[in-house]
């Protein structure tokens, strides 16, 4: 479904990401994990065209992505839920939901479609229903991370890529997040991309994983195997000390 | 070969066109600032528009003494820096014989340290009174002084028994050299000042100025400034019912004012050149021949109604070509011509220059007009408007 | 050396820092370590006056110095660079070092238009005084390029060369070895080492674990706002919570 | 540092040698003009260019010197070097009080801000009639005079003047070459790590402020000592805009781009003479070009055509890295 | 000393300018907050609403209505076009780069009005008559009426499109967060483009329903478009009520000030304020937080 090709991007002078491939299949979860500053976002962000790789391709539904704007990928029907949520918070929580059908609303399709769908995010989260007319700013952090998601998914998209959902939240709010993306998958078959730091709690539901080591993949396997990979470990916490994981 | 010969002659015209081009004298260089851009130029426009006409219509005639009259115009955007330059580059660089202009006050009085050092006679077209109140050697004007356009509009209240006034004047120069005149001669014509109220050149409502002005116990209110602010004023008088008669100054005196107020300006007063009233003038009145043919002229060749400050720009270029015509042709010649000028018939007004005077016109050059039907119209006083009719 | 008591920060309705205590050692190199919306940044944001915290305070040798503007900071002797690297970029290399020297002369505007020879004669002395620092720091070469056209790795020896210029007491650095590759981080860490010789007290966010585990003599991990642990580099690794904040719950 | 005085000195040389290739005339008056206004562009300069703060106002303080000397000496006799003093120290003064508040808004708020200034004391200009003589002006303003030579002709002026738009130049070179003025340029490129590094960034910005203001009542009294008449209309917003044009012309940071700003400005009426009304269009696309092609202004434009322009004939479109 | 229908008649005065300031005030505020603009030709769109109403009634002779319409649709035809080629064309361009490339579109469009259509006043006729009406002790005239009504229902027209329409919120999302915007579809250029139309549009309708009242002209766009700027600021650059209040502030202030002060420094009076609220309240009078744009 989706296939990244040997892709460079460079911030400034940075070299962030260095021949990085990567594929998905339908209906896959796929974890993306490695430490802070390992270049995961950048992998999103080059797939959403956000920050447009140097080099190397994006193939999404065998059609190249190539160089066209943000907006054009949505419509493709690819999602980002941006790191650190990126809900517009001076709107109210359903305003932020129907913005994540903007690009529905231009088209042709009907209103009470989109309506059906604000509906079953409502029932995905019914604390957004209880909220909708609040401003989405006073939210909590566990409610943003929902709303973002609910934005995200406001688009019908194919396929969503997941920055980070449960940074900054508590365990048990982790919890429900995940349970959440389990059920999209499920339920809607919607295949997802997720970059997580938060390794165990990715891999636990994840398909298949890859671990990004600054700016390189260094490792692409099944989610249960990586779970017990101590590569993984060395990859969060230094090289030299992989010996006091061995337990 | 028909075709060769005809080629040949008519070079041969054209070559001998040239020389006696070349042939005939230098043309004069005369020399005008105006300006024609910037928030002045309901001024310098018609102003250039008129002189441009004006040495057209010389050099068509054959020129002076066989010399045309070549006019350079500087556009001093009412700024009076690039006033400055402008002289400079017309006596220096240009070397023109006189300069005609500039438009504004502020302007003029930036300009006349140089004329005077330089000694290039200058007629400005402002009207404030500083420029020859003292009379400065190498400097006149045509516009009519604002103090003899005051004399007639409190000699008119008097008539009409009217003592306390309220004064709305604009704040750029033409209203505040109103202003200092409004205030500087109540006193000797017995007029009171109720209320002294001022506004912007681009202010967009004065009902405020106009509340205050009510509840004073003025009887009259005289504006002073220049489109549109007259108009927005005769407008929210109007709105706010005041009956009070509204004068206003020659500032507005064109049919654009009343084009712009619309039925507000019925029953305004306002003290004006001959001009707008040419027409109505008796066949007698010695001003009116000169009067009609700028009026003409100036709707035949610019397609509008050839105003009042047009008419300053007429009166100092004829009065140039005048001290042309009696012989003169270096700057000082020139000055001495103009300060001997007597009885010219302007369209200000009747000028006689004398070296103690370089204004030249008494308040005389000014009728009250007022507007009925949507036209200016004379008014025909016993007393004051009269008094101009008969004395001549 | 620096300590901050019970320091709480909220945007909003997040509650970035709840509660921190810390108190660095002087002349140690300590890390601040913890998974992304740990509160690391805040936490350095608050201590070098970039924002005030909600509550708490923060104190330098004893005296109390929180929501004190950077400039004041500055002149007591404490520093920082930033995660973004802040150069002055159209400006040389050794002029962006002159401007570390701005607390340590004292021209005035007058002075330095009417070129004083009070003011000649420091010219000239903050003039040696940041390139024998951009030696120190091994950019001595450099000094005449523009320091918009360094690549980034120099850029970064570059902040710090600038900052030590200030001769600071305490420097704090904002995840120095971002966007290095592994050769320039070894530099940067025997740059730190040489710092800390000096005798000038470190403290650090970082995420290259290798680096952070190598160089640091203390580490702080902060958890979702949080203190999590203290210790030193094997403590920390040995630490389970902190193996679970940063690998998610088993 | 010695390359800045050698320029420095060059630029001097042409600056004194130019009246003996000026036959007089006009173009001489006009080269006076550009002495006062590279007097203001390279204090606008100051302010905008190295420290980075707008300023839509400036010709509030240039007006502000002007009518100082203006009134002091046309109204109450003072001697014109005093009335200067004093129009400079009023001002210094005042932009120092002022520029405390005004200096801690930052982007619109601080263009908005001085334009309002600017208005305000253009307000006070027309109405304060009795003291300023309102719209229509002050004249009767003497020439400067040491001992009994008087300041009286264009030549006269131009060494006067050009002898005080040299001293600015050399004190803004001076300036910017120190620590104040690196500092100045560091809260320009980044006012973060300016503060971190001990810059009192508010402090410096007022200095500067003053600085600027000072620099631009100077050349309003030799404005007002030159032409000897001043009225409110060359002190309002439209001449703030001009000095903010010729300051963005010449070049951002340039003292020298500046001096050409200021002249190409002060001769662009001349050469816009050909387009009569027309230059009221042509100045505004100008402005519109310049800002989008020349962000640099003219000083660093020229050069970086000029190199484009190369690239292309060598190397058939080369890229030029800026 | 002043009377209460004197009071009450500056109020009232001074509320129909305010209204207008708070139309122009709310067009820069949406460009600004699109795009962090200060667009310096905010008040060229008035001038061009008033100047081409005149245009199309006397020149092309369309009736009143139809007038209005084209003059409002050109005037955002221009905004859009300057939009295109002088602001989109700029990437990562300094605030002051873009102040000064307004500055210049602002003297550009003056030039050309004043080329094609000269230097004179013109005059627009009412809407529905010059005939005073009474309010209490005070007097407004209809075409006061016309603008409280058209300035009433264009803001809850903004407020509509702002918070009902899809459009419109993407707007608001986009200023807040362009690149969140991207990531749900919206085409933030495009928005720039819109709101380039709107604040022209905007504009050009002050521009046209002043006009009756204080005729127009090729210059007229300068005061109005600073007293606008003051009323946005003072509103906190908000492109709501805030500015509706900025706008009748300022409006009435003057209006006081110029009745119960001094008429000479009413303008001054009006950038007084300006500037106490700056140093006072840089944020604006009615924007709460912290989230000053830089």
């Amino acid at each position: 479904m989706l296939r990244v090709k040997n892709i460079n991007t460079y911030y400034g002078k940075v070299h962030a990401l260095k021949n990085v491939s990567l594929h998905l299949n339908r209906g896959e979860i796929v974890a993306l994990i490695g430490a802070n500053g390992a270049g995961k976002t950048t992998v999103l962000n080059s797939i959403s065209a956000l920050t447009p790789p140097a080099s190397g391709e994006v193939l999404f539904e065998n059609e190249p992505l190539g160089v066209m704007g943000a907006d054009k990928v949505v419509r493709l029907g690819i999602s980002q839920v941006p790191e650190g949520r990126q809900i517009f918070k001076p709107l109210s929580v359903e305003d932020n939901l129907e913005l994540g059908a903007y690009l529905r609303y231009r088209g042709r399709e009907g209103k009470d479609a989109i309506r059906k769908d604000l509906e079953g995010i409502y029932e995905l989260f019914p604390r957004l229903l209880e909220r909708k007319r609040q401003i989405a700013g006073t939210l909590s952090g566990g409610e943003q991370q929902m709303l973002a998601i609910g934005r995200a998914l406001m688009a019908r998209p194919k396929l969503m890529l997941l920055d980070e959902p449960s940074m900054g939240l508590a365990p048990l709010v982790v919890q429900e997040i995940f349970r959440v993306i389990e059920t999209l998958r499920a339920e809607q078959g919607t295949t997802i991309l997720l970059v997580e730091q938060n390794a165990k709690a990715a891999l636990k539901i994840a398909d298949r994983g890859y671990v990004l080591e600054t700016g390189k993949i260094i490792l692409e396997e099944k989610a249960t195997e990586l779970l017990n990979n101590r590569e993984v470990q060395r990859a969060y916490l230094g090289k030299d000390k992989k010996e006091i994981w061995e337990r | 070969m028909g075709k060769i010969i005809f080629k040949t002659l008519s070079v041969l015209c054209l070559m001998l066109a040239m020389a006696s081009v070349t042939v005939a004298a230098e043309p004069i260089k005369v020399g005008a600032l105006f300006s024609v851009t910037g928030p002045a130029s309901f001024l310098g426009e018609p102003e250039r528009n008129t002189a441009v006409m004006v040495v057209d219509k010389i050099n068509k005639a054959g020129g002076i003494k066989g010399r045309k009259v070549s006019l350079i115009v500087y556009d001093t955007q009412g700024d009076a820096t690039k006033a400055v330059q402008a002289a400079t580059r017309l006596i220096k660089d240009d070397k023109v014989v006189a300069i005609i202009g500039p438009s504004t006050t502020g302007d003029t009085m930036a300009v006349i340290p140089i004329v005077e050092k330089e000694g290039i006679p200058m007629i400005s077209c402002a009207a404030g009174i500083k420029i020859t109140d003292p009379a400065k050697k190498w400097v006149f004007k045509t516009a009519q002084n604002d103090n003899l356009a005051v004399q007639r509009i409190y000699e008119y209240l008097k008539t009409q028994g009217i003592k306390r006034v309220a004064l709305l004047t604009v704040s750029d120069s033409f209203g505040s050299s109103g202003r200092e005149q409004l205030k500087g001669l109540a006193k000797s014509y017995g007029v009171d000042i109720a209320a002294d109220e001022t506004y912007g050149p681009k202010d967009t409502d004065m009902t405020a100025q106009l509340t205050k002005i009510r509840g004073s116990e003025a009887k009259a209110i005289i504006c002073w400034g220049t489109n549109p602010g007259p108009a927005i004023v005769a407008r929210n008088v109007k709105q706010l019912g005041i009956t009070l008669p509204l004068i206003m100054s020659h500032g507005v005196s064109s049919k654009k004012f009343i084009e712009l107020a619309g039925d507000a300006s019925a029953g305004i007063i306002i003290p004006s050149g001959h001009v707008i009233v040419a027409d109505q003038l008796p066949g007698s009145d010695p001003q009116k021949k000169a009067l009609m043919s700028y009026v003409k002229e100036y709707q035949a060749r610019y397609k509008a109604e050839g105003d009042h400050f047009g008419g300053h720009a007429w009166d100092a270029m004829t009065l140039v070509k005048m001290a042309l015509e009696r012989g003169a042709a270096t700057p000082a010649a020139i000055r001495a011509q103009l300060e001997k000028t007597r009885n010219y018939n302007g369209i200000g007004g009747i000028f006689n220059f004398s070296p103690t005077d370089h204004a030249g016109l008494t308040k005389d050059a000014f009728v009250m007009v007022t507007i009925k039907n949507g036209d200016w119209v004379l008014i025909k006083d016993k007393k004051a408007g009269g008094k101009a009719g008969a004395k001549k | 050396m620096l300590r901050g008591e019970a320091i709480t920060r909220t945007f909003g309705g997040i509650t970035a820092l709840d509660d921190v205590s810390f108190s660095f050692a002087a002349g140690k190199i300590t890390g601040i370590i913890g998974p992304n919306g740990a509160g690391k940044t805040t936490l350095f944001n608050i201590i070098t006056g970039i924002y005030a915290p909600t509550e708490g305070k923060v104190f330098l040798e004893g005296k109390d110095i929180t929501g004190l503007a950077p400039e004041k900071l500055a002149r007591m002797g404490m520093v920082r660079t930033f995660q973004g690297i802040e150069l002055f970029p159209q400006m040389t290399v050794l002029e962006n070092v002159m401007v570390g020297r701005h607390t340590k002369s004292k021209s005035g505007i007058i002075a330095s238009a009417f070129k004083l020879p009070g003011h000649i004669r420091e010219e000239k002395n903050i003039r040696e005084k940041a390139l024998s620092w951009l030696q120190f720091a091994g950019l001595g070469d450099l000094a005449d390029q523009e320091a918009g056209s360094l690549p980034f790795g120099r850029g970064r020896i570059l902040e710090i060369a600038r900052a030590l210029a200030l001769e600071p007491r305490i420097i704090f650095m904002d995840e120095p070895a971002a966007g290095l590759n592994s050769r320039e981080t070894r530099e940067l860490a025997g740059l730190i080492r040489k710092i800390s010789e000096l005798g000038i007290t470190i403290a650090l966010v970082e995420h290259d674990m290798e680096l952070v585990m190598d160089i640091c003599e203390e580490i702080m991990v902060l958890n979702l706002g949080r203190k999590l642990a203290w210790g030193t580099p094997r403590e920390i690794q040995e630490n389970r919570e902190v193996v679970m904040a940063y690998l998610g719950e088993g | 540092m010695k390359r800045e005085l050698l320029k420095f000195l060059l630029f001097a040389i042409v600056v004194s040698v130019v009246p003996a290739f000026v036959s007089g005339g006009y173009l001489l008056n006009v080269l006076v003009f550009v002495g006062i206004f590279t007097m203001l562009a390279v204090a606008l300069n100051l302010l905008l260019g190295f420290a980075g703060q707008i300023s839509l106002g400036q010709a509030a303080f240039y007006g502000l010197g002007a009518y100082m000397s203006g009134v002091l000496t046309a109204s109450h006799g003072m001697n014109p070097w005093v009335a200067m003093l004093i129009g400079a120290g009023a001002v210094g003064l005042l932009t120092f009080v002022l520029g405390f508040p005004i200096l801690r808004l930052k982007g619109h708020s601080l263009a908005m801000a001085t334009l309002g200034l600017g208005i305000i004391v253009y307000i006070f200009f027309n109405e304060t009639v009795d003291v300023t003589g309102g719209p229509s002006g002050l004249s009767g303003i003497p020439n400067l005079t040491v001992g009994s030579f008087v300041f009286d002709s264009d030549l006269k002026n131009y060494y006067l003047i050009w002898g005080f738009a040299l001293l600015a130049i050399l004190l803004a070179v001076n300036l910017t070459n120190s620590r104040i003025g690196r500092a100045l340029k560091a809260i320009h490129q980044s006012e973060v790590a300016a503060r971190v590094l001990g810059v009192d960034v508010h402090l410096l910005k007022v200095e500067i402020f003053t600085i600027s203001g000072v620099l631009s009542a100077i050349a309003g009294s030799l404005y007002a000592h030159t032409v000897m008449f001043i009225s409110p209309t060359s002190f309002g917003f439209n001449v703030s805009i001009e000095l903010l044009t010729m300051v963005i012309i010449g070049g951002l940071g340039s003292i020298y781009g500046s001096v050409l700003g200021a002249a190409l400005l002060t001769l662009l009426p001349e050469l816009l003479r050909t387009f009569q009304d027309y230059d009221i269009i042509v100045y505004g696309l100008l402005l519109i070009l310049m800002t989008m092609f020349m962000p640099g202004g003219l000083v660093r434009g020229i050069p970086d055509a000029a190199v484009a322009l190369y690239g292309k004939l060598k190397g058939g479109g080369a890229d030029v890295e800026r | 000393m002043a009377s209460s229908d004197q009071i009450l008649q500056y109020c009232l005065s001074g509320l129909s300018t305010g209204a207008i300031y708070a139309l122009i005030g709310i067009g820069f505020a949406i460009i600004y907050n699109s795009t962090g603009i200060i667009n310096f030709a905010q008040g060229e769109f008035v001038m061009l609403g008033g100047m081409l109403t005149v245009f199309f009634l006397s020149v092309a002779v369309l009736p009143l209505p139809a007038a209005v319409t084209a003059a409002v649709l050109v005037a955002t035809l221009v905004g859009v076009i300057f939009e295109r080629l002088a602001i989109r064309p700029l990437k990562d361009a300094q605030p002051i780069t873009l102040i000064i490339i307004t500055i210049g579109g602002s003297i550009l469009i003056r030039g050309i009005v004043m080329l094609v259509w000269g230097k004179d006043t013109h005059a627009l006729p009412a809407f529905s008559g010059n005939e005073p009406l009474f309010v209490g002790g005070a007097t407004i005239l209809p075409q006061h009426l016309w603008i409280f009504v058209i300035t009433v229902l264009i803001i809850a027209a903004n407020r509509l499109y702002f918070h009902h329409s899809i459009s419109g919120k993407a707007m608001r999302a986009c200023s807040y967060n362009a690149r969140a915007s991207r990531l749900v579809g919206i085409d933030v250029k495009r928005m720039v483009l819109f709101s380039f139309a709107i604040s022209a549009a905007m504009g050009s309708m002050a521009g046209i329903i002043i006009a009756p009242l204080t005729m127009t002209s090729y210059d007229v766009g300068v005061m109005l478009g600073l007293k606008g700027f003051c009323a946005a600021i003072i509103g906190g650059m908000s492109s709501g009520i805030g500015t509706v209040f900025g706008g009748l502030i300022v409006g009435v202030l003057e209006s006081l000030g110029a009745g119960l002060v001094s008429s000479g420094y009413k303008d001054a009076i009006a950038f007084f304020i300006l500037l106490i609220i700056l140093f006072l309240r840089p944020q604006g009078l009615f924007r709460k937080g912290e989230t000053e744009r830089v």
